[in-house]
């Protein structure tokens, strides 16, 4: 059942980001140096090409998926989604469906992230939409909401941060040197981490329902 | 996208294999994990000196490697900064026992990556950051400046210093000294296109420069309009004069950096005007470098860069050096 | 029309004062009538080695001025040949007593300037022709083929003989032996813009190449589909193959030439291609060269070049040269 | 009166040249390197500043001014417009505004362009109006034709020779490098040479009426 899952949560994510890579791609030319959706890409295409991660159990997979980020991509994407990827499957240790093992990898992962990329919420960085959609699960956790109620509830978290990256000032990453410039842009990397976020969701919401 | 190429996927591998023939004499190309390592490293008893960063910015690094300046270069994707696994290869291809000095230019991506290739490596090493272009504003509540053509001046004096036999801590310090005496400023005429993007990163009007372009076709400071060469000139040399305070009189090394669309003739011509603005404010030119160095793929525009020398640095920046992209001396 | 320039009048002077004061060590730049000299000249004993032509494909000539090659470069206007009067001043102050060779590219223009110089030269003084471009077809009753990238290997290979005590008639039957192992042909990605015109020269398709392009944005054979990389180098290198007949196994040098726009990269790229290509059909390639050599001003495209060499060529090739964009062994 | 003449014709050729340089510049655009008219404007801004030409008797400002445009203008154009007008100005003898002694001017002048050249007739160069116009001269002069007629004569062999170089096939120069697609263009040099007849026509009409 869990591996079912990885395999799932494998398509869901390779394919979300081949579909969006242009897009992508076109974010980061406008604040960085467009290349976000290619890195993304050959990342995820090398995930897809390393077939035996859809056989491990989760927290496996997505130690290897990281460390498969962290050497296919360069970058600032490839240690930052590698960190956040490995950091989650190296805190499984129960079972990876439930909400508040979740939760606790979600935590590790940004922890990670943060100390890869010195940085925090408000820089406009893919953290602006990993920390409010860790805060909107830890919200319907406490209220012990249904995981369909979750699933909607983490999306829309997700949309909603990703849009008021677009005000934001950079003050880390390549969209940093842009200074002021850098208002009135989506963050590339916060776009790519909320079409993960829906991906993971989809997938999720459509386990349950089979 | 008008380029010479096969397919996006195999830029990359297809130019280095064709630099490691037409350089067999001095170089070596590695594939998987990817670098370009000096012939003969690697040399017992010498700092080897590794630099490495996205590709697009040829001759650098890969260029510079050979006697006198790098040991290993490591080359990213287009604009994306190497691997961690590519470092370490290098590392353990080029050290010859004396530690590893990794020369980083200051991108988010490039740090880390460095940062995680250091953690996976047992030997003695130190890096150093370049960050030279004054077109960001330098502050420790960001990352802080870009580095840009400066790198090479880095390279070029650490990898004198190490050839003569400096241990890792002077390298490191030798490269951060370097560092702080170098400063540069950017402008773009064109935009470059990115090979797997397939479109220009920007779009500039007919009469429109980016002043303060990174090396990247990353926005700079602002959008103007073209001018006068002479203007263009005094933009750049009054923003990196305004930062480095050169001492009057003293030496100073004045490069003119092409992005790799810009005519040799339009290099000579700013260097020109450039040189006028430092004759007319007593900065004393000594040494001179002028060519594509630190490219931006096809972006037509250049960079200047001017470095406060004193009499060690003169003789670091004289000392033989035999590589692809720069070569004087042997 | 992007390019740094004060003013389309200044362009050259300003140009040539940059290159003279950065390459201060190697050159000499003499205005009215404008030509660079090699520093130190003449030199006493040596045949002298003067080339000239149209400004505009930098680094050709002047940056081939110096210790193994040119005694002095004639820059004409922007792809204009240099006028009588250069040529008489050049030769007076770098005629070493040994005679004057003039290297001169085949264009009517360059041959008639140079014809009304010798008329009015009195020392000795011979002239090499070169006509290396198969884009064009040779014939006796025509203008016949253009001398192009080709024109740089016939400088380094004379200067080398120069340099090592060749008399006048010597170095002049060396010249067309050269010239007559070279063939080059180029392809135009974009145009250039000639400063005083203001505008491209030609226009091409977003997906169309000028195949055959002369270095100065002439027409060729024909105007293409753009290719991949290696369709692109079957097509130059099977003219050139086809014409040159290469001998089955003897060494060759191999020379991707860009036009001034094209990226390193890419040029390595073509060169891997252009290598592959030899080495299907048993062309050894024995030397190399990649870069900017003759350029178009601002073109994008690039020309192949391949050289029948032998043991004397190669010696002479690999003899220590010393100028702005050509240094090796000294 | 010569003097005065000198003076007419300067100003004749050089407005015409300036007025035209775009023109003849685009003309090379199409079929050489897009310099003939910077070529020619250069060569001809720099007879208009040596002031003292247009104070010399004909025959020694046509050869001062032939040898600023050696001088000044490189390329094909300068030593072979430079050489015509040298030839021209050696060859005055006698009156200079005399029929047979415009003829033998041409004649030699046709002769040095030939000569520096390597050139004739039918290789698309300005010898393929030059050459008419001379033709057309000596046919006014065997017919003793008023010399209103005989400039409105060489006018029309001018344009009608000019225009006989469209379909040519370009042996000598730049544009024999092209070939086949030489043909249906005008030769730049065909239309400067053309544009220098007209002014120098003009300029002898307006001296006559005056
Ligand atoms: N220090 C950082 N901390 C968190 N996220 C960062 C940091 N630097 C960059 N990012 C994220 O990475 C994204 C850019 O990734 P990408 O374009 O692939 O790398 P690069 O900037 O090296 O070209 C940014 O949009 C941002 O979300
Ligand atoms: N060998 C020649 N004989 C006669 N006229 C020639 C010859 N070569 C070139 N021309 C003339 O010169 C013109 C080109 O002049 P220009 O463009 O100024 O020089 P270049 O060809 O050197 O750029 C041609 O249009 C042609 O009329
Ligand atoms: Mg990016
Ligand atoms: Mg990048
Ligand atoms: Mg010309
Ligand atoms: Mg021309």
């Amino acid at each position: 059942m869990a591996h079912e899952l990885t395999g799932r949560l494998v398509d869901a994510a390779v394919t979300t980001i081949r579909n969006h890579a242009d897009e992508l791609t076109g974010l980061d030319q406008a604040i960085g140096d467009g290349d976000h959706g290619i890195n993304m890409k050959r990342g995820f295409d090398a995930i897809a090409e390393a077939a035996e991660i859809r056989t491990l159990p989760l927290g496996d997979a997505l130690q290897k998926a990281g460390m498969t980020l962290v050497m296919k991509v360069g970058g600032a994407s490839g240690p930052l989604f590698g960190s956040l990827l490995m950091a989650m499957g190296k805190a499984v240790v129960g079972d990876p469906t439930q909400g508040e093992q979740v939760q606790a990898m979600l935590t590790e992962g940004i922890a990670a992230v943060k100390k890869r990329g010195k940085s925090d919420v408000g820089e406009k960085t893919m953290l602006d939409v990993l920390v409010p959609v860790s805060e909107a699960l830890a919200g319907k956790l406490s209220r012990h909401a249904p995981a369909a109620e979750t699933m909607a509830g983490l999306r829309a978290a997700a949309d909603a941060a990703l849009e008021r990256t677009k005000p934001m000032k950079a003050t880390k990453g390549r969209a940093s040197f842009l200074g002021d410039r850098s208002i009135g842009h989506l963050d590339p990397g916060a776009r790519s981490s909320q079409l993960l976020i829906h991906a993971v969701c989809d997938a999720v919401a459509e386990s349950l329902r089979t | 996208m008008k380029k010479f190429i096969n397919s996006v996927d195999q830029v990359l591998t297809e130019s280095l294999r064709g630099f490691g023939a037409a350089h067999h004499d001095i170089v070596r190309v590695r594939m998987d994990p990817t670098f370009v390592a000096r012939a003969g490293a690697p040399v017992k008893g010498k700092v080897a000196l590794i630099s490495g960063g996205g590709s697009g910015h040829e001759p650098l690094h890969a260029g510079f490697v050979g006697k006198g300046m790098l040991d290993a270069a490591c080359p990213g994707q287009v604009f994306t900064s190497c691997t961690p696994d590519q470092m370490v290869a290098a590392a353990e291809a080029v050290d010859g026992g004396s530690g590893v000095l990794f020369i980083v230019k200051n991108y988010s991506g490039d740090l880390m990556n460095f940062e995680m290739a250091a953690d996976m490596i047992s030997g003695d090493q130190a890096t150093v950051v370049t960050n030279d272009d004054v077109a960001v504003e330098d502050s420790t509540y960001t990352t802080g400046r870009r580095g840009v053509a400066g790198t090479v001046v880095v390279e070029k004096m650490v990898g004198a210093a190490a050839d003569k036999g400096a241990d890792l801590a002077a390298c490191k310090a030798l490269g951060e000294r370097v560092n702080k005496a170098t400063r540069s400023m950017g402008v773009a005429l064109t935009s470059c296109t990115v090979p797997a993007a397939g479109k220009p990163t920007f779009q500039l009007g007919e009469d429109e420069v980016e002043m303060g372009v990174g090396i990247h076709g990353e926005p700079g400071r602002k959008r103007v309009k073209l001018e006068k060469a002479d203007a263009i000139a005094h933009t750049l040399m009054s923003a990196i004069d305004g930062d480095l305070k050169p001492k009057a009189g003293a030496p100073h090394l004045l490069f003119v950096n092409g992005f790799g669309g810009t005519p040799s003739m339009e290099l000579y011509l700013i260097y020109d005007a450039a040189r006028r603005y430092c004759e007319a404010r007593n900065i004393k030119i000594a040494r001179s470098l002028v060519g594509n160095y630190v490219t931006s793929l096809e972006m037509q525009g250049c960079s200047l860069t001017l470095v406060a020398l004193d009499d060690e640095l003169i003789k670091l920046w004289d000392h033989p050096v035999h590589t692809a992209a720069l070569r004087w001396g042997v």
